[in-house]
Formats: C-alpha cells, structure tokens, sequence
C-alpha cells in the first residue's frame, strides 16, 4: 500500500506539532552532548517544511516530500539539516509507488550515506534503523519507538558532536534519535489512519 | 548577557550589514543570501569558506584579492545551509572550479557536501580541504574527529595565495591536504562564550580556572586546572603540540597566537614571549610569526596556539604575499 | 583577576618583547628603553607618539612606513617618562625634526613636554600636535581638558601620510593642530578594565548596568544606565557627537567603531549597523569607516565611536595609503 | 644661611622614608580621586632617588639636588614626576647659594610653570604656596603642614586627573599636595638640626 499525499501531507504536519512542542526537550538533550541546539534547528526546519507543504497544487506524496526536503535542508544548518534532508529526498523518490517499509528503508541508507554511521553510533540511525525492521515484520508500535529511543542512553558517541564526549556521552538519550521517533509517532497515527 | 546588539535573532544579518557598510570597497553580499563575495574575482579558481558565525573575522574578514573569494556565515555556532553555500560557489566560479575549505564539524561537512553536490549538478567542478587542526580530541574512527580551529587562516591565507598564482582545482586540493597535515592548534579557555540566543554561558569555569582543549564553540577540553602563569600555560600547550610534531632543528615553523575574543593584545604578546622561549628549547627556526583575534568565539576569554611546519619557503612567502581583505592586516 | 600573563610588574616588558618578536621584519626596540622603533625610518620628518600601555595596538602597532616613526611605552595606564621619550625623539630624527603625537592627559602633556625640552636642548626641532577627541568631558579653563582616546589613530595615520609625502614639521603641526579639532569620540563601557598591578576593576558596574563617556582609563562617565540595545546606544552616542559638529549635507565624514578590548568585532559591526542608520537621517557622507580593535583599555567591554570631519579628499586619501605597521590592517 | 650637602641628603632620604611609609594611603587617596597609582610612582621615584643620592662623590646640595630630580623624571611617570622633577631641578639652580625660602620657592615656581596651576587648583600648589608663605616668615610647623594638607579637602580638582570629577572632587584630600606635605616635614626634621 503506498502513501497517499493526504497522508504524507498529515504524517509532517504532526511531525512538526511533536518537534515544536518538544523544542526546548530536544535542545535540552543536545545541550547534555552537543551544543543545544537540537530543538531550535529542527523547529526552524518544520515550520519551514509547514509552510512548503501548504501548497494545494501539490498532488504526489513525492512532491510533498520533495518540499520536505528542500525545507530541512535549506533551513536547519545543524547536522541533522543535512541528513534529515537526504532521507526525504531519497524517501521521496520512491514514495509514490512503494510502502511504507521500503521508503522508510531507503531514508536509513541515506541517513547511512551521508553521515557514515552506524548501527550502535548513538545517532539516529538507532531510532531508523530499528524502526525499518520493526516496519518490515509489522510489529512498530508507539511503545517501541520509546523503548528505542530509551536504547540510546547506554551508547557511546562515536559521530557528531556528542563523540568529542567520548565516554561522557553514555547515560544520555540521543537528541536525533529522539526527534526521529517523533517523525515515526506521528507516521503511527496519521499514515493508514484510514483503512 | 552584556552585549551590544538588538534582537539575538538578528544579530547574523545585522553583522553582516554592519561588515558590508564598512568594507564596502572590498566585499559584497548576494541578495537574499548570507553570502559574503570578493568584488576582485579574478581568472582563477575560487575559494570558498564559511561556517557557523560568531568567529570573526573568521570568514567573511578574508575574503578579498589573495585570499577567499567568498564565505558563507550561518548563524551562531552553527553551518550555514547547502543552499547558502552553493550560492557562494555559483559566485565565485569562472570555470576553473572551486576549493571548498571547511572546518571538520559533521554539520559544517554534512551541509558543504551537499553543496558540492549540488553544485556538481550544475557542472560545476568542486574539491574540498577538511580542515582538522584541534588536537584536543584524538583522532580514530571512534569520533567525528579532530575540529577545524584557528589554523584554518594559513589554510585560507596559503591556498588564496595558490590560487592567485593559477595552481588548479586539482593542485590546490592536493596542495591544501598536504598543508592541513601540517598544522596543529590547541586552545586555552579562562571564561566561556555566551551565545546571543542562549543569553548564558556555554560553560562555567571558576574565577580561578581555566581549561586547556576548549574548541570555538565551548567544545569540552582534556583539563581544568587552576589559573596558571602565562608561562605554565606556553609549557603546557607547546608540550601538548610537540607531541605531534617531531621538531626539527632545520624544520621551518610558523607560529599562530590567536585571541579567542575577550583577550586583550596585551596578554596575547605577553604568552608569544613564552611560547617563543619554550620553543627555543627545540632549536628549531620560527620562519613566520602572527598574533590577534583571527577566529574567535565571540567572547570567550582565552587564546589558541598554531604550530604549522612548512613543507618550504614558498608556504612562508604565501603568508607574507600582501592581500587586500578586511582582516588579514 | 583572569589574565594570561607572569609576574604583573614585568607585564610592559615581557609584551614588548613578544611584540618584538612577532614584528621583527618592520620593528626594533631600543636596548634598555621601551621604545619601539620602525626599521624603516625615511628621510622625513619623525612622527614620535606614546603614552601608558594598556591600549595595544596603540601605539607601538602603528609604528611603521607611512605611519609612527616611533612609539614609546609607559607603564600600564601611565606616561613614559621623558628619558624615554628623548630617546624615541632621537631614533626618529633624520635633521628634519620631529613631531610628538600626545593625547591630552596631565602625565602625558608634562613628561612629553619635558622631553621636548630635552630634546630642543640637543638641538632638536620638536612641535607637539595635542589630541583631545574624547568629548565627555567638557573642556573648560577648569579641567585637564578633554581627553584623547581613539581618534588619535587618526592621526598618526593622516599625519603619517603627510609626513611620508615630505610635509615640513611646521606645516604638520598646523595640519595636525587643524585636523585634532575636526576628530570626536565618545565611549561606552559595559565592564571595567583590570590593571594587572591593581588586580581587580577599576570600578564596578552591575550585571544590567552600562556606563556613557567612560575614559580608556576608566575615567568616570557622564551617565549610567540599565543596559540598552546596540541601536540606542548608537543613538546616544551618535546625539552626544553630533553636539559637536554641524553635519553639512554636502561634507564628508569618516567613522571610527574601536572595540575596548574585550567585546567582539560580531558586536562591532552589529553597532556600526545603527550607527549607520543613525547618521544616515543627518544626510551627511560617510566617506570612510573602520572597525576593530585599534585603542583598548585592557579588558574592558565597550567600543567607541569617533567622527572625524574631512577637509578634503586628501585626508580621506592618506587614511586609505597603504602602510607597512604591525597593526593598522 | 644655605643647606649642606648632608642636609640636603638627610632631607631626600627621610622624604623617601616617608614616601615609602605612605605609598598605599597616597595611592588610596589617588584612587578617590584619580587613578590610584600616585603612591606607587612616588615610591618609584624616591626609591630611585635613594639609589642616585647614596653616590660620595656627590659634594654639593646642588648636585644632591640634581640628581634626585633627575630620579624623579625618569621614574615617576605620572604627572607628579615631571612636577618634583622640575621644582627639584629648579631648586638645584640656587641651592648652593641661596637659603631655604628662596629654594623653596624656586621650586613652586617651576611647578607652576609646568603644571600651569594656581592656588587653590587643589594640586600640590596647594602646599608648595603656603609653605613657601610660611618659611618667608619663619613660621613653618609640622602642624601648619598638615592643616595645609586638609585645606586641600573642600577644593574643587581643576588640573590634573582628579579635574574629571569635578564637584566629585571636593571632599578629598589631594594625593600631590599629601606627598608634598611629607617632603617638608621631612625638611623641618633634617634641615638645619645642628644649627
Ligand atoms: N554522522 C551522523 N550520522 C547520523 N546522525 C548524526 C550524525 N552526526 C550527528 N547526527 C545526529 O544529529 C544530531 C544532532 O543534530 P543537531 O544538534 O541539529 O546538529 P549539530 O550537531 O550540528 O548541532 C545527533 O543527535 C545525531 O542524532
Ligand atoms: N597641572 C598640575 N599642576 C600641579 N600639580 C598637578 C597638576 N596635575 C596634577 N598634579 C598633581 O599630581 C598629583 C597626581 O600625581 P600622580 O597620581 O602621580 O600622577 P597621574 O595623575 O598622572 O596619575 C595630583 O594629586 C596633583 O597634586
Ligand atoms: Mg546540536
Ligand atoms: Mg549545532
Ligand atoms: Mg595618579
Ligand atoms: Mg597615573
């Protein structure tokens, strides 16, 4: 089943409410391991990803995503612009005619591409990568999403900011983990709603 | 939070027009963009450079005749966006290419690598120098390695004066990753910088600390001791720098004190003189020397030193090549 | 007391000796006085100038081609003696003379004065030019006068130019006499400077507290205020000068924003903005603008802002010449 | 009658006793009032005139004199170098032939011809005046001395630093005036003891 533009439309509209009420939280966590600024550059990318995904002339959930994409990546400057920015770009070249799982899949390679981690790094390819697999045998759940975000307190930094911590990064939850299960919340309750 | 400024959301755009009013002769900015242009872009490759905002003069104070050809300033502390940076290579090619000069943070590479990208798109050819001359944080695969510090300005300085002589994209990239191996920097904090935004410090140090290994942006440095001497702290940051070098009694060096922003001249001449006579020890020859605020972070107290090993005189005379920026003096 | 520095009575010496080492292409100093001199020195008339350390890069930064013959330095805050001073007079005499540069402080007037004498007994020619820009104070038979503070850059530089050109010692006398009425200032201070021997602030303002008119010297102020936004202090600052002139429509005007020692060039440019906004309601011309660092009092956070009124393009052109200095950028 | 050549070094030694005996309460009294380092150069100074008047060879007032004002001109720095210095220097001139009123008097003139101060300017003129005034009419007492030190208190500064403070400046005892005041009771001490 693909996406419809609806939906695609509604799964980043409740992306964006969740990433801004979660402002401060998410530049909380930054500021633990990074510089905090977590929140505020995502903030700036969604309410530019809101305004872009307005337009009534869009009519493919790839051309929504597409502006998605410019948006982040145009307007977060962190390092999460550039690599939320790959992921849905890449999403959306194949969102209209793949599902779910394949697409989301395919933000993970290249979230993978571009910042080289990997699995157990402490960034948020720990939030994509097992939410892919949990797409794939259809078992994604809110309660999952926070236990994954909850799996990135133990990790060591080993990309981005965070790493310079080294050891002092464990015991924290990953600021780009946790803004990326937002996007997976908000896909939960707004994509499929209505089958 | 005591600063000079209006609305902290503003202050990137408000500098910016403050720095193009004054350096009007030199400098222009792209409309719409944050992107600061030579207005002598000469038959040659360019030079494009830039980051987070809050360093300067770092970048947009080198851009002119034999340095950059354009910079690109984010906000505060942070990359600017691939969008940004592709304006500033549209800019500043004349079909020779563009070189690319970023100092190593995952946001600043992740951001200018999409630009090359994209500007690889529109044909246009594009390298890029990492630099990474903070030897606070080791290097291994285990982190996003060493950052991009102080030591970016000979990379600015000896590239612009590459390109003014005509070298290639080709040359200038396997020039500039020659030279980056060969710069070295480690910085000393004594207060921490405030981000306009953050309206606090990014860090706390007593009134009788400092910290050695601070990065640009408040980066955690390897050691918080009680406020020491300016002769203890020359011992310690050239003993911490000779451990990646092997001095050579015949070796060539350049010396870099750089102000990080709230530190007078005064104490910055003052830890030359100790630096110059730790370094003695080493018998080794300072071919070039170069003090003041160069990259900054906004205003923390505190400097950096730079060591850089010349391959040759040719690096020596690229320094002293005169150039017509608004900061390099 | 957060410095890098060692034993703060040696703080003179060891920066002079730093600052010899990092210019020793263009400077030299004397053996056994504080005196810096140009290695360069041209058959013309000798541009000699000085006062108290603490202001760096005045004034041994602007000692070079085209500007200082000479600079002499005092003890933190305070006048270097005549002795001193002779001896600058004597290094900077070709036969044609040599003019003192002064900023109008008691100390300073008195031992330059002293040394004029000296000199003229050892049948050297010596005119004093007297600056006195700072207009918080009023000038009056009842006061030491205004002070001079950064429009002295000023003139070492026009006058710089003038004497490199061949202008005779009378004829820059009356042209420094007539340019140090057209130059004004006025400062602001968000913190107080730390005389390294003194150890603690020269005086105290409150975290939201910023103080109009405070002297390089932390000379007191003409009002203290809760902390304003760059744009009105632009605007106080801008009203205060613009008591002192008449802006002419058609007259052109330069623009000096001198950062104190501590506060950010990002904060600078974000001031020069407003002050560009502010003057633009007078019409008047800006013909020229500098920003930096250029006459500081140690630590202290704060700029100034001087405007200068040009009697022609010549001054306008020699503040524009190209100068070999370790400072003037 | 004039001085000897001892007396006039006993006067410059108890002076620089004195002087170094009150360098934190001038300095405190510059600091009201100016910038706090008239102590410290005064110190400076006397230790330097110490160093130069301590020479045998040295077998006039004039050239004891002499050399204590050069000290004071190449130590000081302060304003209150080139003034000590000139009145020194000026009083050198004559004092071989001349006696103490004379001598002192040929030292406030050249301060005033320096400093272009008058009386009541709140500056050391106003110990230097009076107590060439009282040594004129033979009454010059410790006392006297320090009366003219606390009539300096309600003056308002007109030259010299302490000028920036107007009104601010009355109230204070002025720093010049206070070292002055310790250089003549340090004469009443040495000169003239064995007469
Ligand atoms: N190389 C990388 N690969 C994948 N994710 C990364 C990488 N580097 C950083 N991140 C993610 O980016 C987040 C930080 O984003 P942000 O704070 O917006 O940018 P910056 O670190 O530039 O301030 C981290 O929490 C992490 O999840
Ligand atoms: N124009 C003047 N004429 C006479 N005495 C002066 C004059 N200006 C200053 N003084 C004296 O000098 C004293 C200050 O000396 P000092 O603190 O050593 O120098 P500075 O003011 O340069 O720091 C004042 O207290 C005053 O007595
Ligand atoms: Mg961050
Ligand atoms: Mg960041
Ligand atoms: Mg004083
Ligand atoms: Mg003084």
């Amino acid at each position: 089943m693909t996406l419809t533009t609806d939906e695609t439309r509604q799964w980043l509209l409740e992306f964006s409410k969740r990433i801004q009420e979660q402002k401060q939280y998410l530049s909380d966590l930054d500021q633990a391991i990074g510089d905090g600024d977590h929140g505020s550059n995502m903030a700036r990318g969604v309410t530019a990803v809101e305004d872009m995904i307005k337009d009534d002339s869009l009519t493919k959930p790839s051309e929504v995503m597409k502006k998605a994409a410019m948006a982040m990546i145009s307007k977060v400057g962190g390092a999460s612009g550039p690599l939320y920015g790959s992921a849905f770009l890449d999403m959306s070249k194949i969102i209209d005619e793949e599902s779910l799982p394949e697409v989301v899949e395919a933000g993970l390679n290249a979230i993978k591409k571009r910042g080289k981690a990997e699995l157990e790094d402490k960034t948020m390819v720990d939030m994509w990568g097992p939410v892919v697999e949990a797409l794939k045998t259809d078992t994604l759940t809110q309660a999952f999403i926070e236990e994954t975000m909850e799996a990135t307190k133990p990790l060591k930094a080993k990309k981005g900011r965070a790493s310079y911590l080294n050891e002092r990064s464990i015991g924290h939850l990953d600021p780009g983990a946790v803004s990326s299960g937002y996007l997976f919340i908000a896909m939960i309750e707004e994509v499929g709603k209505n089958d | 939070m005591k600063k000079i400024i209006n609305d902290s959301s503003r202050v990137v755009d408000e500098m910016i027009e403050g720095f193009c009013f004054a350096h009007q002769e030199l400098v222009k900015k792209i409309d719409d963009y944050r992107v600061i242009v030579s207005r002598d872009i000469e038959n040659q490759v360019g030079l494009v450079s830039g980051g987070g905002s809050g360093h300067e003069p770092a970048h947009a104070g080198f851009v002119g005749e034999g340095m950059l050809s354009a910079a690109v300033c984010g906000e505060v502390f942070s990359s600017p966006t691939p969008d940004q940076v592709l304006e500033g290579i549209k800019a500043s090619d004349n079909g020779q290419g563009v070189l690319l000069v970023v100092k190593n943070y995952t946001g600043d590479v992740l951001n200018f690598d999409m630009a090359k990208e994209l500007a690889e798109m529109e044909d246009i050819a594009v390298e890029t120098v990492l630099v990474d001359d903070d030897i606070a944080v080791e290097d291994s695969t285990y982190t996003a390695g060493k950052r991009g510090v102080a030591g970016t300005i000979f990379v600015h300085k000896i590239l612009g004066a590459y390109a003014r002589q005509g070298k290639t994209l080709k040359e200038l990239k396997e020039l500039g990753d020659d030279l980056v191996g060969r710069i070295k920097t480690i910085g000393v904090a004594l207060t921490a910088a405030t981000v306009p935004e953050v309206g606090k410090p990014g860090f706390n140090l007593k009134a009788d600390e400092l910290e050695y290994g601070v990065g640009i942006h408040g980066e955690p440095g390897y050691l918080r001791e009680t406020l020491k001497t300016s002769k203890d702290i020359a011992k310690e940051l050239v003993e911490k720098l000779s451990q990646s070098f092997t001095f050579k009694e015949d070796g060539q060096y350049g010396v870099l004190v750089n102000g990080l922003g709230a530190t007078p001249l005064m104490e910055q001449y003052v830890f030359l003189n100790d630096v110059k006579k730790e370094l003695a020890e080493s018998n080794m020859q300072i071919a070039y020397t170069k003090v003041g605020n160069y990259m900054t972070s906004l205003d923390m107290a505190g400097l950096s030193l730079t060591i850089i090993e010349f391959s040759g005189t040719t690096e020596i005379a690229a320094l002293n090549e005169e150039v017509t920026t608004p900061s390099w003096g």
